[in-house]
């Protein structure tokens, strides 16, 4: 898993390419934490390149959410695979997540 | 695999790091035995988070120990059994949350529930725990969520 | 795998079917042991040609047959152990075709040598084979070429 | 492995896909020895979408190519990913068979 961090000035879209797993949640989770804790407003994910996420990378972003939600922050997903959206579906996390097609709709929404 | 050939038997060390070896296995092995795509994506993820559990659980993530996972085509269906030698699962504690109760945690089971019809701890296995998982030869996603 | 740690243990039928199952945990046990991408890719093509050549050779494409892999990281370097229980490869009949003399057949072991360091036979097994591949750690291609 | 076969008033183009090893190999083999049967002048094989080819898949192409000599037949390569190249150059066998960047160069020349 590779990550990526751009900050905006209105946002900060953070780019995940490979799996998301046992092994590598551990360190997407402290990214998103060091987010949360410089109280970030908006967090764009961008899923595009991510070919895997498991249970581990699935309570990552649910625990982020939980946490920005609590400063009236925003986590969004953007570009999301298929077989990611599946996962998503099942998880009924589509009800939960924020999920744009591209990153600029999800930066203007 | 043809029916009652040789499995498919894998030993890593219990180590998050070897999962993505695990998966490919899984997922090949699982198109070999024409499971088709969906299928072999769905055992593939199954079969990682089920070894997820045992480095979390059974093995309280100590990575110095292993867990061997089989992969067989039987009558019944494509089949993973998983071992290890760790502290034997307590079917009481395993709670299957609801999933429209969204929290961190506790969608492993779920994932693994979707890709196979049976998932039972082997009793005869004295230490340590054999998980057996089968999924039935057609089953279509569908026939397994009504299962549920 | 750090240095010392279980090694990563495959054991496959003797069907050609199964080599990409061999192939993908090769790449991933080699990625996972640093061994770079170029590199990775050098060894699995390697372990398969040799459990190819176990298939054809040791097996005389006796498929009902298994084929053990083992992968782990070692103070020399990255090792791969294949075994099976064929027969034994006469040394005498492994012979190294020039890569100028253009024909089918023959290319295997230059492949296999091209990825490792050491390509040898354990005399200690009693029956079949046992395969021992090691690459050296920080070896670049130059340095394995030069050696030829 | 996938092959998909196209007659051309002039030439015939086979286009592989996927990993081409001892399992597959034997597929392709029949394949290439039909159109040496017919005594196709012009074959192009399309190795774009190949991922992997091992000495099986390589021997099955020397083999084709002999034949194909025979009746002085043609055997040309389009598209050969970087990692095939690199096999064909270990091999010595970029020296054997005639190789174009693109399918259309590989008809015209
Ligand atoms: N192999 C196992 N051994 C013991 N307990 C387990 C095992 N697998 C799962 N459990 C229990 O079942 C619960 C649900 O597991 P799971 O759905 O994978 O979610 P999570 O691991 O995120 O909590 C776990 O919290 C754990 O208590
Ligand atoms: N595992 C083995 N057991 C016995 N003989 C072998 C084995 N591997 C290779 N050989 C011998 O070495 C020769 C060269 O092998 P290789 O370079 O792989 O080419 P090929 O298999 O295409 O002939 C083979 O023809 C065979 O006689």
């Amino acid at each position: 898993m590779k990550i990526d961090t751009v900050l905006h000035s209105d946002y900060t879209v953070v780019s995940i390419a490979g799996e998301i797993d046992m092994y590598s949640s551990p360190a997407l989770r402290d990214m998103l934490l060091t987010l949360v804790k410089k109280n970030t407003a908006t967090v764009i994910v961008n899923l595009k390149e991510v070919r895997y996420i498991d249970s581990s990378g699935i309570a990552t972003f649910v625990e982020a959410l939980k946490k920005m939600l609590a400063y009236k922050g925003k986590l969004k997903m953007a570009q999301v695979p298929d077989r990611l959206m599946e996962i998503f579906n099942f998880s009924k996390l589509d009800k939960v997540f924020e999920i744009y097609g591209s990153i600029e709709d999800a930066a203007n929404s | 695999m043809a029916i009652g050939t040789n499995p498919i038997v894998i030993t890593i060390p219990s180590h998050p790091r070897y999962l993505s070896v695990v998966r490919a296995a899984a997922h090949l092995a699982a198109e070999i035995c024409g499971m088709g795509t969906s299928g072999a994506e769905d055992i593939k993820h199954a079969v990682d988070e089920a070894c997820s559990n045992v480095i979390k659980y059974a093995y309280k993530c100590d990575i110095t120990r292993t867990i061997t996972i089989k992969f067989e085509d039987t009558l019944k269906g494509f089949q993973v059994t998983i071992e290890d030698s760790g502290c034997k699962a307590n079917i009481d504690d395993i709670k299957i949350r609801e999933l429209d109760e969204v929290r961190p945690g506790g969608l492993g089971i779920h994932f693994i529930k979707k890709a196979f019809n049976t998932v039972v701890f082997d009793k005869k296995k004295r230490n340590g725990n054999r998980l057996i998982l089968t999924r039935y030869r057609n089953t279509d996603e569908a026939a397994i969520s009504k299962q549920k």
